[in-house]
């Protein structure tokens, strides 16, 4: 008896709970098959974060963006709404090319900020690429390991390079080492497999200790 | 027209893709409720981790940055869980901060449970300063003046009517800092931490191997990899804890997936044999 | 009235009509543009539309390329914030838009009574819901609206109980996903199958205890000393036990083939992205 | 470490200026009318069948951007997509592209009207086929198992950037039967869309996906442009280990390889190696 009245969902924090293990049972229904049961929720859910969106652009955008600096008096960013509005005219047949001046913008300012996106995130790589004894001479101090290790390191990535190369025919030599690059790229996307697995399974888990612990108030473990 | 009934392995290879969701499903829940428990080897990160912490002596200030929510529990929870025992067993004092209000709740739930434990006192021996949206910020702040970033502490106390922050002026006066965490917010405390202070890691699975160059280069000292890392961990605390519950599940898991597929090539060279045959 | 040129006070009655005057204009000239934009030739058109890119994109790209003057600035650099909200502000008009596009298209199954129009009606009404709450709840965490029980508490059932809980349950549900692909795919039907195949499970047991257990049965070391010599019995041993050989795997060969693979990606988007500053692409626009 | 300003590293104005050089050069020979190559790319030879299959059946293709915003990548994908509708439309087979930025939406809409414009077919153009469902990642994920599985469609393409909820498209699309094309620059999900989808594109043939498509002179100058970039990288690493090996890891040039900073050691290393000044 104590243990149904602790069950039901007869205060907010059961609610809270009910509530979570209806939604996981109706997400978890289209494993079986789409059913009106998973259309239901599915609607809820985009309808629900569609709203929620809302508030964070209303407030922590518009708002703060550009009410605010207005209501401080910088009057130049008055314009920013009514032409970032022209973008709502993709609906319209006769005005519809106007929003292209809006996504010419945003076009532009992707091209241009691309450069440093470039610089910070594939030039360090390069950078870190480049410090790789091969041989243990009288200069470096590598050990032999290392030297094993680098070899792999360089080898693999020109071959996996040489794959990603579209404007020559793969010949010959190239060919072959093309074919070597696809192999080492199958290892890479195993070890990324395998060590997904892994989270995946125990998000699943927490997901069932939720069912188990929290819902039905099985005890599991320590707490 | 069928002749004869297909073959087992043709109907192997041709499985009911719920069969196998029910066959993960009850094996997780299986291995949840039965106490089978593998015992674990310590790798090398985890007894650093568990060294790192031995060596701190009673009364110092560590910071534990708790940064996971519900859909990580199997991961980070029991993390925690070990960390704050071993925090609390050592007489250390410490306070939890977060950079959302999930976490803030769930941490915050947490140590409560294991501070009455240990008689730990609130406000004296921990607190908990509540949840900062910008990480870097964030630490920026406390490194130059703690106070004035933090301000109150998640229940609205005053920095100053805390005992446990007394004469704590910036993060510097912290001996450690232990960040548990499902993304990637462990670089920003290595490159933003004051000179000396500590850093120790508790990622999820996922996120340990990039962590392997801090380690080797020492920027950070320790490290507990996901739920695997919280059952050595328990191991080395000799408490009962639900890492081992959870790695078990986890690892039991990757038995059946990896039987499974050996099942299905199995199949699949007989039915290929069966046909040539 | 005027604090700088680009800079109205609106401490005083004057400045603040000025203000609203001046959105007002601004409002009025973008649509007096209209015509204006509308009597251009389509050869005009798209000059127009090639220059506005150009310069958007020369700005970011000044800003990155020219040279520091003190501080890590350049003369750009103070712009670049400005910048940044005004494409903040666009991409969240650009969301209105999207979200006014998903409205219209379930107002309109409801208005015409089409197929399964009753799951449009729980999509409106959930939105308008937490529409109308998160807007307060985001209003009053500002301290512009008063905060009060029935904010919280309906907040929390729509945001807490329900949003969080559907975003973990679609999260986990990844798990049952990767078991039936896992299952499919790895049949060693090739040689690029089988080394997929083979890697994943050697990932697979060697992250886990399972591995080190494995390997300690098999009585391989489970450490070494640091100073122990790379190629003395025990290294070896140690080297070839299974959370080594997954470790390995994970950094030592993973790391070359994501690189190269960064490398391309890196490089491809370069080329596409200079083809689209300066409109040589013909492909959206 | 993050760098903000071309300055920070002496590379990367060098390398982004022979990057540029190499594919402006070449778009110019391209144009000036060079016949140029490009090699097979497997998975995009599927396209046609997959789109003629769904015509057969009579039902949808749906084409997924994933999660990507709006930039460079989101740019590519929507090229892609606007070459798969060309296709379908003179077929008439009905086509969903559901997006998760709303950008990507607003840009979408204009790139499927233009496309359907281009192949004739102005009437067959339908708003509601371009969709904005949630800027929420599972949400998003939640309305595309659904639709695809309603409308049980016989083609899916995904182009862009991924992130966890790729298996979830790429699973339902395989219950459904539908012959699926993933191309992605997220290393990370390239695994999942392998075991799930007929053919991948992975990496760096998203980019030279639409010049496979379209052979336009342009887009195939790049290409070499991009495969000469590629090669200086090559070099590059091959120099830098080859002088690591030699000079050892201690030396001036390597660490000005390897931990490059501003112009200003650049420069003193140069001047220093060049005239042997202090």
């Amino acid at each position: 008896m104590d243990w149904l009245q602790e069950f039901l969902p007869l205060s907010w924090e059961r609610l809270n709970i009910w509530i979570g293990v209806i939604c996981t049972f109706a997400i978890y229904s289209i494993l079986y098959r789409e059913n009106p049961f998973y259309r239901f929720f599915e609607h809820m859910y985009i309808g629900l974060a569609a709203g929620y969106s809302l508030g964070p652009l209303l407030v922590d955008i518009l708002y703060r963006y550009w009410v605010e600096p207005l209501t401080q008096g910088f009057w130049a960013w008055s314009f920013v709404v009514p032409f970032g509005l022209y973008l709502y005219f993709i609906y319209s047949e006769r005005y519809g090319w106007l929003s292209r001046i809006v996504i010419g913008v945003l076009i532009g300012a992707s091209a241009g900020l691309f450069f440093q996106e470039f610089a910070s995130r594939q030039l360090p790589q390069l950078n870190s690429a480049l410090a790789k004894p091969l041989w243990q001479t009288s200069n470096n101090d590598v050990v032999i390991s290392d030297v094993l290790n680098n070899w792999i390191f360089i080898v693999f990535l020109l071959s996996v390079l040489t794959y990603f190369t579209f404007s020559f025919e793969h010949r010959g030599v190239v060919r072959r080492v093309a074919t070597f690059g696809r192999w080492f790229l199958m290892i890479g996307l195993g070890a990324m497999f395998g060590n997904t697995v892994m989270a995946r399974t125990a998000l699943l888990i927490g997901r069932i200790y939720y069912l188990l612990h929290d819902w039905l108030r099985i005890s599991i473990g320590g707490g | 027209m069928q002749t004869r009934q297909p073959a087992v392995w043709d109907r192997m290879l041709a499985i009911d893709r719920r069969i196998l969701y029910l066959l993960l499903f009850v094996n997780i829940v299986v291995f949840l409720l039965l106490p089978v428990q593998l015992k674990a080897v310590i790798s090398p990160p985890a007894r650093k981790f568990y060294n790192a912490i031995e060596k701190l002596q009673t009364g110092d200030l560590v910071m534990v940055s708790s940064n996971w929510s519900a859909s990580t529990i199997a991961e980070n929870k029991p993390q925690l869980e070990a960390v704050l025992h071993h925090l609390m067993r050592k007489k250390v004092r410490f306070t939890i901060m977060s950079v959302e209000a999930q976490a803030r709740d769930l941490s915050y739930r947490i140590a409560q449970r294991i501070a009455k434990e240990y008689g730990y006192e609130y406000g004296k021996d921990w607190a908990h300063l509540g949840f900062y949206v910008n990480l870097i910020v964030a630490i920026k702040g406390m490194t130059t003046d703690l106070p004035a970033t933090v301000k109150q502490d998640v229940e609205g106390t005053p920095v100053s009517q805390l005992e446990v922050l007394k004469g704590v002026r910036t993060l510097a006066d912290y001996k450690m800092v232990i960040d548990v965490t499902p993304s990637g917010t462990m670089p920003l405390w290595v490159s933003y931490r004051p000179k000396g202070l500590i850093v120790l890691f508790c990622p999820t699975s996922v996120m340990a191997a990039e962590a392997y160059t801090f380690l080797d280069s020492g920027q950070v000292e320790g490290m507990l990899t996901g739920a695997k890392g919280a059952q050595e961990y328990e191991q080395l605390l000799k408490i009962k804890g639900q890492g081992a519950i959870f790695a078990n599940c986890i690892q039991f898991s990757h038995v059946l997936i990896i039987l499974t597929i050996l099942l299905g090539n199995i199949a699949m060279f007989l039915s290929r044999h069966a046909r040539e045959g | 009235m005027w604090r700088s040129v680009w800079q109205v006070d609106t401490s005083t009655t004057a400045g603040i009509i000025a203000m609203v005057l001046i959105v007002l204009g601004a409002f009025l000239l973008m649509l007096g543009l209209i015509p204006l934009l509308q009597a251009l030739p389509p050869r005009g058109r798209r000059v127009l539309i090639a220059l506005i890119t150009f310069f958007a994109g020369a700005f970011f790209a000044a800003e990155f390329f020219l040279p520091l003057t003190k501080d890590n600035e350049n003369w750009l650099t103070p712009g670049v914030q400005p910048a940044q909200n005004v494409l903040q502000i666009i991409g969240s008009l650009a969301l209105g838009l999207g979200t006014y596009g998903l409205i219209r298209l379930h107002l309109r199954n409801v208005v015409q009574r089409r197929a399964q129009w009753g799951y449009s009606v729980v999509l409106l009404i959930s939105f308008l819901t937490m529409a109308f709450f998160s807007i307060w709840n985001t209003l009053a965490a500002k301290n512009l609206l008063p905060k009060n029980s029935v904010l919280v508490r309906g907040f929390e059932i729509l945001f807490d109980y329900t949003l969080v809980q559907l975003d973990a349950a679609m999260f986990s549900i990844i798990a049952f996903y990767i078991y039936s692909a896992a299952y499919r795919a790895f049949r060693v039907r090739s040689i690029e199958a089988g080394i997929l195949m083979f890697t994943a499970m050697i990932i697979m047991i060697g992250i886990m205890p399972l591995g080190a257990a494995i390997s300690s049965w098999m009585g391989l070391p489970s450490e070494v000393p640091k100073d122990a010599h790379p190629f003395s019995l025990e290294s070896i041993l140690y080297a070839l036990s299974l959370p080594e050989i997954a470790n390995w795997i994970l950094i030592k060969l993973n790391a070359p083939v994501q690189r190269a693979i960064e490398f391309g990606v890196g490089i491809g988007g370069l080329a596409m992205a200079i083809r689209l500053w300066l409109s040589l692409e013909r492909g959206i626009t | 470490m993050p760098y903000q300003h071309a300055q920070d590293n002496w590379f990367a104005a060098i390398i982004i200026a022979i990057i540029a050089l190499a594919v402006l050069i070449n778009i110019a020979r391209a144009k000036a009318g060079a016949q140029l190559y490009i090699r097979r790319i497997a998975g995009l030879d599927a396209i046609d069948e997959a789109i003629g299959r769904s015509t057969e059946m009579g039902r949808p293709v749906t084409m997924i951007p994933g999660l990507t915003a709006f930039g460079v990548a989101a740019v590519q994908a929507l090229t892609i997509f606007k070459y798969i509708t060309k296709q379908i439309a003179k077929f008439a087979t009905p086509m969903r592209l559901l997006t998760a930025d709303a950008t990507v939406y607003a840009v979408a809409q204009e790139a499927i009207q233009d496309a359907y414009n281009e192949a004739g077919r102005p009437d067959l153009y339908d708003p509601d086929s371009v969709r904005f469902l949630s800027d929420r990642q599972f949400a998003f994920a939640s309305g595309v198992a659904g639709l695809i599985q309603r409308e049980r469609v016989a083609a899916n393409f995904m182009f862009g950037e991924f992130y966890a909820e790729s298996l979830i498209f790429a699973e339902t699309g395989n219950i459904v039967g539908a012959i699926q094309i993933a191309g992605t620059v997220s290393f990370t999900q390239v695994p999942f869309f392998v075991a799930a989808c007929d053919y991948t594109i992975i990496g760096d043939e998203f980019y030279a996906t639409s010049a496979y498509l379209s052979r336009e002179p342009v887009l195939l100058g790049s290409m070499v442009g991009q495969d000469i970039a590629k090669f200086l990288f090559a070099c590059t690493v091959g120099v830098g280990a080859i002088a690591a090996t030699v000079l050892g890891t201690d030396h001036p040039f390597i660490k000005l390889l390897g931990q490059p900073g501003g112009w200003e050691p650049f420069v003193e290393f140069v001047s220093k190696t060049l005239f042997g000044g202090k």
